[in-house]
């Protein structure tokens, strides 16, 4: 997208316009917009913000506890109902498709080690992982390639997405579940030569 | 069944997974270490290998048949727990403390990112907790072309299309000449009635074009020549570029 | 985010529950609604309701001069953004961008021969013209269809508008010089190819 945008923007959203009218205004937007929205896509609608963040979260503290929050997740800001109120409105929702086991420890593997080849991923597993396990997880578009580590056989490496962290209700990856803990615990460190090792010796149907 | 099957059974160990669901031979210590009842980090991993090999002798006597990495690591365990209990040098590398150890944290961190999966997997998720809205207006920029181009740009190029539609042609101008034959008549005449020198100038017509006067100049010089070769005229000129003279031939005495 | 699950005493919002509870329900239910709901859908997913309409009426003062509305429509409800924030969700952007050579020089032929046909155009220019070169001069508005031709194969026109002689600043198509003012420019010398070339071709994507 093009940047050379801002000339009449500014118009709309003059400096010093009441901090009321730019609530309003994200209000609209937010509510409007097909997708989570970061700060840059928020300035190329509205124009340059000024403290733009500080009355997101102003807007956010204004809709706490009402039956719509508003979130902000990975860097995205995005309008949801309340989480208590999901009986209400689950019943016409279809049922969100259930992930294999398998699928639920690899995303959980990238999400705590990003980025992280499939190698190391079998590693943590003790088991190969099949062409489909990632593939679920890259067409959920939870997870995405994240380039290549600079090893030998340069593996490509895989990380976590916005969407990811929009669905599990994520502001970031800091609050993955415990993950100051298993940090601490060391149990997020690379995973060693030998790990890897003792996982290659195991059989391959896979490869 | 403990465990749903996935896809990531192959045939060999399919007989195994059906009965206890385990994926591949971690996930089946990890089961065994948490039927310990302790902290992973206080498991006794002589016990945890007693209960592998076990478990893996029971299943060759159900004549399942077992994938061929469970045996590697039955093999690997059986390797560990002999240099655990028997007398060792003390340099052998590597430690099997230290390979014990490392089980033990294989094992915790496993059971780390299972934990951290369901832990995820029962969050408030978007589409089964928390909604968005169904159909959103979308927020939209048109982009509107706002081209460029001048009253210049247009009628240069309708200058240039008309330019290269219409081949050149070249039009050689007619030019306006005293031809050889006119200049030898018109010098010849001239002569006739000239009684002394004169020079060739004076013959010129006076025409102002000098264009026209240039051709006439090397035309009536030709025609000098001619008529001088032929008896008619005399020629006479002092020295180079001075100028040229004439006289009707005088008979020769 | 992690209100855990509700208290199920909520579930279909009997009497005397809060009304600030009813008002949340309401406001979630409407947000993730697919359509405008009825008061009989309301009713349908959070149970009936003494004084549904009066509830719906008191929510949607609550929003009366934010940036999302509470609106009834024909005995629906449903939010929608301000009527006078519609200008941020739908904003038109310039982009200056040059005409390609083959636009401008099908622009030139309709200007100095118009009405003229297609065929009559690629027979001036030599070459034949692609449908985007026209459809750039339509959308410009620069170029109108004019009727169709009273020959065979009946061959739609072309001409300018208004907005063309607008654009380049004439009064009328008379004003564009005449065959003899574009030679005594040494607009018709071949030796300007090159230079034609030059200022003209440096954006010709078009054909």
């Amino acid at each position: 997208m093009s940047e050379e945008s801002i000339e009449e923007s500014l118009e709309s959203l003059p400096f010093g316009v009441a901090e009321e009218d730019r609530l309003r205004a994200l209000e609209a937007l937010l509510f409007a917009a097909e997708e989570p929205l970061s700060l840059a896509e928020i300035e190329r609608h509205l124009g340059p913000q000024a403290g733009l963040a500080a009355s997101l979260r102003a807007l956010a503290a204004q809709y706490a506890g009402r039956g719509i929050n508003l979130v902000e997740r990975g860097g995205r800001w995005h309008f949801q109902t309340a989480a208590d109120l999901a009986y209400l409105l689950r019943r016409e929702k279809e049922e969100t498709r259930k992930l294999s086991r398998a699928a639920i420890e690899t995303l959980a593997i990238i999400a705590y080690h990003e980025p992280v080849s499939r190698g190391e991923i079998e590693a943590i597993r003790g088991v190969q992982i099949s062409k489909g396990t990632l593939d679920v997880l890259l067409e959920a578009a939870w997870v995405r390639p994240a380039g290549r580590r600079e090893s030998p056989g340069r593996p490509l490496l895989y990380a976590t997405t916005p969407a990811f962290l929009a669905h599990f209700g994520l502001s970031s990856r800091r609050d993955l579940p415990g993950i100051e803990d298993l940090k601490a615990a060391g149990l997020l460190d690379p995973i060693d030569d030998a790990m890897m090792q003792l996982a290659l010796e195991s059989t391959s149907e896979d490869e | 069944m403990l465990f749903e099957p996935t896809s990531e059974t192959g045939e060999a160990e399919r007989l195994v997974i059906d009965v206890g669901g385990w994926e591949g031979p971690l996930d089946l210590l990890l089961t065994l270490a948490r039927g310990q009842k302790v902290d992973l980090r206080e498991i006794s991993i002589l016990e945890l290998v007693d209960q592998y090999l076990n478990f893996i002798r029971d299943a060759k006597q159900l004549r399942l048949e077992l994938a061929a990495d469970y045996l590697v690591m039955a093999a690997w365990l059986a390797y560990l727990k002999s240099g655990l209990l028997l007398p060792r040098p003390a340099d052998i590398d590597p430690d099997p403390e230290e390979l014990a150890l490392r089980l033990q944290l294989r094992l915790q961190r496993l059971d780390a990112m299972r934990e951290g999966g369901a832990r995820l997997m029962a969050r408030d998720r978007l589409g089964r907790d928390v909604f968005l809205r169904a159909s959103p207006e979308g927020i939209r920029t048109f982009r509107k072309a706002a081209w460029d181009a001048s009253l210049f740009d247009l009628i240069a190029a309708y200058g240039h299309i008309r330019a290269r539609a219409e081949p050149p042609v070249h039009l050689v101008r007619i030019r306006h000449v005293m031809p050889l034959d006119e200049a030898i008549e018109r010098v010849g005449r001239l002569v006739g009635v000239q009684i002394d020198w004169a020079e060739i100038a004076s013959f010129l017509p006076t025409e102002a074009d000098p264009a026209y006067r240039r051709s006439a100049l090397a035309s009536s010089f030709v025609a000098a020549l001619e008529l001088a070769r032929t008896g008619k005229v005399e020629l006479a000129q002092d020295g180079a570029f001075a100028p040229l003279m004439l006289r009707k031939a005088q008979a020769h005495v």
